[in-house]
């Protein structure tokens, strides 16, 4: 019983949902069923902040390797916290002032290292070993050349129309179009496919896993 | 207010009346129950007064009016500005099986003129879109190919999966990280549990676990949301209870960073540059953090998986890491891996899917080319990709 | 030989400092190239452009300060478009941080213009919930924004007196950086609710539009940063999107310099014969 | 001043990350999980639990008060004691009565991707598809005319939404003419790849570029130049 009932949950929440695409009449019970999906993660976080402090609490107490780092967390957790509940989030309160000189310098320099990954994923994959490799390596420096002025800097303004197929600005926007949309396009409609018959099975009961043990 | 300008506007249209000026009402007013809604609300039509186009008197606004009998006490609904020569106006406020009436009034500067009033009308709550069964036809159809199969799959007979590298290489991985004494790292994406690819992430994850659990190797499972978190540790326990080792399942390690896609890649690449994994497993939803992640794994040295079905991340998997499963292959893995018959029953009903949409697109390309001539069939030009119109 | 080898294996930090360098100079020395306009750009502009004056274009602040570099000059440049072709803008976020992306670009822009809040353009704020948040605005505005962003009632804004749910606007503009973003736009606005849509986003997500642009689901596409300098240069001025192009330009030829040396090595390594034999870890392996 | 300082401050910490783990980052790592779990939690209590919950309770409340009569919105109820399994997992002896929390999530993820897949990226690009003719013909002043550009771009298109399709056909061995097919399909999707990769490199510096500008502009010119100078010039240095 400890599984049953949660898959009928589970079973009803999801029929709804896909039942509210077809029957208009549904659609209040479906918006007010993904509501309470939004109260369930509300009280979920709570779990993950709970782990969170745990593992750095004992971290802490046991003296493991790096302790020291887990103050700055357990720190600044309670503070963004405790300060966003009790004085708003909104702009122009400390809350924001934390997160426009804390969190977002540090999350857009994290996300700012790519363009070194970048470079040095590139450097170590596109090299021509395979037909793959050098499909994939082509597509993208054209690509790359395509993207930018400099790209196409070299080609004269008398360059001739029937040549045009010859600049990176204009392969680019082929390979664009047409090889582009045509991988993503299968790719889309593959894993739709299987995310229905993922869905069906979850649905039904047969993929169960997520549920633990009996 | 709203007292206050009814007021002026009955005085108004009282002296307009002396000087004895007309306005033409509203034309072709119209109620109905709005189409395709769970009730609550009717849609009124009508087209412009005549005078609204260059006639004597001006109209400022047409306003809408409504009561339960045609000759009851009308209350105003609200108004719509002139200019546009057809207009619609959505009663939200309407209960279902009443009958309602409703008034169109042509409000001049000087005068107003009501329309003969609309109904009686019901708003009702329909059913059924009529325009989108061409998706109920898709779902019935692909449920039923799933369906099938699964239960071919449950009867016993064979079923012939072909070889997928990347799953392949899992055990190659794992065994691996045992023979080194590492760790193996999983990262379920970044997406919550309600995405369709974290939760065959999850579900493959039992299945790694499994594996992780006979070899007796580490396994880590940092997550970015609490119930994943939660989900995974379920996941994992049962795993390692199936192989026969629930003493070495360890809660501690499936443990939650935050919800923050940066700062949990942060602390995801804190994890493997002090944890050394020797295989990294990288399945579900990713966005930006594909590559950081990956290059960040590669440089510790580890064997690295990955699947995404995000098209726009899947690059960065092919370049950085030994194997990746490409958008559907991700679906298929919980099958591949289990090789649980009814698992595969699944896989095999989404193929047939996949030869019925190829069948679609190639007798739609034919059509597509034969329309240009003017073919008709059944009279009709024939056009297949309004099959597909969904609205 | 040894250079050669040495060159196969690069240090990878060798290549991180390349790539700052080639980032920072022409930032401070900036070079001035020109930006080629590609068709997805101009159908935007033109969309904007025959709108009659007055439209209603719903502009839709999908992303926050990381995806700012990219994102906010197109905010800015359609911004300038709207209020230069006097249509009245509403805007909104379903990105917590949109809403004040937003406030920035019209402190930004709004300056420039003789506008008045509530009757040229509103900031309706953020709210949560992605493509339901869209699908209840099919219904009613002031039925999903009871209040703007400061909090102020929107019953009596006149901007909001033409505009009831989705049918009113003329154009929505997504300014995406993920999700929710374009694909619940156009999975709601245009599919349910036959609204115009065209979007900008960062340009990771824009190849992965091109199918929608292609099917007429999204009007145009700005596409990362050039998307952004092509929209600058369609208006004809010079933002920073332009000035960022530069380091743009340097950077990408740095990075396919690269993927050259790195082929030259490859095959001068492979002609000695000393290129290990090819393992699971050495390249791409799609599992095939 | 102070916050720029700051951001600058811990964007060189991340930087340094290039170079090898060190203390500076795993300072800037460590603080970066606390204090962004703590704005998910703030963030989630004031965006998702005060209007989903408290809000609709506490108005149906007063109305259960004042007008003596439950309305439609007790019923979210239902979804604070789905929430509140979740929290069972403090309990490891009772961790089992958060699967309803779960299951509820799952449930609901798999009913709506059910229908977004299907219709958005099943459908629709299908749509997109059969509407492709191979050869177009345009009607000309002398007759019919083959549109060839458009022809090849969409027979193209044809070939390669197909064979990459043919790729992901699980229950055949690849050989034969489905293995030369699904051999295309790789080819496509490997061009594909190439060009969105190449197509991103853009974001990624313009992501550089903004960081360096903060760095160089932000901070140098205005946080530690401009004082500098400032200062030499009040002693009469400068």
């Amino acid at each position: 019983m400890r599984r049953e009932i949660p898959m009928i949950v589970a079973f009803v929440a999801g029929v709804i949902i896909i039942l509210e695409f077809f029957v208009p009449a549904l659609r209040s019970v479906a918006a007010q069923i993904q509501k309470w999906y939004l109260v369930v993660i509300a009280f979920a976080i709570l779990v993950g902040a709970f782990n969170l402090l745990r593992i750095n609490y004992m971290k802490i107490r046991r003296r493991r390797a790096d302790w020291p780092y887990s103050i700055p967390l357990i720190a600044g957790l309670f503070a963004m916290a405790i300060i966003g509940i009790g004085w708003g989030i909104e702009e122009g309160t400390v809350f924001d002032w934390l997160f426009n000189y804390l969190i977002f310098p540090m999350s857009s320099t994290v996300f700012a290292l790519l363009a070194f990954f970048v470079a040095s994923a590139a450097y170590r994959a596109f090299r021509a070993r395979t037909v793959d490799a050098t499909l994939l390596l082509v597509a993208a420096v054209v690509v790359m050349l395509g993207q930018v002025p400099i790209g196409s800097a070299w080609v004269p303004p008398w360059w001739p129309d029937w040549l045009v197929f010859l600049t990176p600005d204009w392969l680019k926007d082929r390979i664009m179009d047409i090889f582009n949309t045509a991988g993503q396009r299968a790719i889309l409609i593959g894993a739709s496919l299987g995310v229905v018959s993922t869905s069906l099975r979850i649905l039904l009961g047969i993929e169960r896993s997520y549920l633990g043990e009996e | 207010m709203k007292s206050v300008r009814l007021g002026a506007f009955v005085i108004m249209s009282v002296a307009a009346a002396a000087f004895g000026q007309t306005l033409q009402a509203a034309e072709d007013v119209a109620a109905q129950d709005t189409p395709l809604d769970a009730g609550g609300s009717i849609t009124v039509t009508w087209q412009a007064s005549p005078d609204e186009a260059g006639g004597k008197a001006q109209v400022i606004a047409y306003e809408v009016w409504r009561a339960t009998r045609a000759a009851g006490d009308y209350k105003r609904l609200g108004e719509v500005e002139p200019g546009k020569g057809s207009y619609e106006f959505t009663d939200e406020k309407a209960e279902n099986g009443v009958e309602y009436f409703y008034k169109v009034r042509a409000r001049g500067e000087k005068m107003s003129t009501d329309a003969a009033p609309a109904g009686p009308v019901k708003a009702t709550a329909e059913w059924f879109y009529p325009d989108r069964l061409n998706m109920l036809v898709a779902s019935v159809l692909l449920a039923a190919f799933v369906l099938y199969y699964i239960s071919q799959a449950r009867a016993g007979k064979e079923l012939f999966i072909r070889r997928i590298a990347g799953l392949e290489a899992v055990q190659e991985a794992v065994g691996r990280a045992t023979e080194m004494g590492k760790p193996v790292l999983y990262v379920p994406g970044i997406a919550d549990i309600d995405d369709i690819q974290t939760i065959a992430a999850v579900t493959i994850l039992g299945r790694v676990a499994t594996m992780i659990a006979e070899y007796d190797a580490a396994l880590l499972v940092p997550c970015s949301r609490s119930l994943v978190m939660s989900t995974a540790q379920e996941v994992v326990k049962e795993a390692y209870l199936e192989a026969g080792r629930p003493d070495a399942y360890r809660r501690e390690n499936i443990r939650y960073l935050t919800d923050d896609q940066f700062g949990y890649v942060a602390g995801v690449d804190g994890i493997m540059l002090r944890e050394k994994p020797a295989a990294n497993f990288y399945l579900g939803t990713f966005y930006a953090e594909s590559l950081i992640l990956a290059e960040t794994g590669h440089s510790i040295g580890a064997i690295q998986i990955a699947g995404t079905a995000m098209p726009s991340q899947l690059p960065f998997f092919i370049a950085a890491c030994d194997y990746t499963l490409i958008g559907e292959e991700l679906f298929a893995a919980s099958a591949y891996l289990s090789r649980e018959p009814r698992l595969l029953g699944s896989l095999i009903g989404q193929d047939l899917g996949k030869v019925i949409i190829l069948i679609f697109i190639i007798a739609g390309v034919v059509t597509a080319f034969l329309a240009q001539f003017g073919f008709e069939l059944f009279g009709r030009s024939i056009a297949l990709e309004q099959l597909f119109v969904v609205k | 030989m040894k250079f050669v080898r040495w060159l196969a294996d690069i240090d990878r930090r060798i290549i991180f400092l390349v790539i700052a360098v080639a980032v920072v100079i022409p930032l401070i020395f900036p070079l001035g190239m020109r930006v080629k306009v590609t068709p997805q750009t101009e159908s935007i502009y033109k969309e904007v452009e025959n709108l009659p004056p007055g439209s209603n274009v719903l502009v839709a602040f999908d992303y926050d300060p990381a995806a700012a570099p990219e994102v906010h000059p197109m905010a800015l440049a359609f911004l300038r478009h709207c209020f230069t072709k006097k249509h009245k803008v509403i805007i909104m976020a379903l990105w917590p941080q949109g809403a004040q992306m937003a406030v920035s670009a019209m402190a930004d822009v709004g300056k420039e213009y003789d506008l008045v809040y509530g009757r040229d353009y509103v900031n309706l704020g953020y709210k949560p919930g992605g493509d339901i948040v869209i699908k209840s605005l099919g219904a009613s505005f002031p039925e999903v924004f009871p209040a703007d962003m400061a909090g102020e009632p929107t019953a009596g804004l006149p901007i909001l007196a033409k505009v009831r749910n989705l049918k009113d606007i003329d154009l929505v503009m997504d300014l995406s950086a993920g999700d929710p973003g374009i694909p619940a736009w156009v999975r709601v606005a245009n599919a349910l609710y036959q609204r115009r849509v065209a979007g900008g986003c960062t340009a990771v997500s824009a190849p992965q539009f091109f199918p929608y642009l292609q099917t007429g689901q999204l009007v145009g596409l700005l596409g990362g940063l050039k998307g952004a300098a092509e929209y600058e240069t369609v208006l004809a001025y010079a933002g920073k999107a332009s000035r960022r192009m530069d380091a743009q330009s340097i950077a990408h030829l740095v990075i396919i310099l690269f993927i050259i040396f790195a082929n030259i090595s490859y095959f001068i390594l492979r002609r000695q014969r000393e290129e290990k034999r090819e393992g699971p870890r050495t390249g791409p392996v799609a599992s095939a | 001043m102070l916050g720029t300082w700051i951001a600058a401050l811990l964007t060189l910490c991340i930087l340094s990350f290039l170079y090898k783990d060190n203390p500076f980052y795993k300072f800037a790592e460590y603080l970066f999980v606390g204090v962004s779990a703590g704005f998910w939690i703030a963030y989630n209590y004031h965006n998702l639990l005060l209007p989903n919950l408290i809000y609709p309770l506490k108005g149906a409340f007063v109305v259960l008060l004042t007008e003596g009569r439950l309305d439609l919105r007790w019923l979210t109820i239902i979804a604070g004691l789905l929430g509140v399994t979740m929290l069972f997992r403090f309990f490891p002896k009772a961790a089992w009565v958060s699967r309803y929390g779960i299951a509820f999530s799952v449930g609901l993820g798999a009913g709506l991707m059910f229908i977004v897949y299907l219709q958005a990226n099943c459908i629709y690009q299908i749509w997109g598809t059969v509407k492709l003719s191979p050869v177009v013909i345009t009607a000309g002043p002398g007759g019919w005319h083959v549109d060839w550009p458009t022809s090849v771009s969409n027979t193209l298109l044809i070939v390669g939404i197909v064979s990459a399709l043919v790729y992901f056909y699980f229950s055949k061995e690849h050989k034969g003419v489905l293995g030369r097919t699904a051999r295309l399909g790789i080819w496509f999707l490997m061009v594909s790849f190439g060009a969105a990769f190449g197509y991103t490199v853009m974001a990624r510096i313009s992501l550089l570029i903004g960081r360096m500008e903060f760095l160089i502009e932000d901070w140098l010119k205005l946080a530690v130049i401009a004082p500098i100078q400032g200062a030499l010039t009040s002693l009469g240095l400068l």
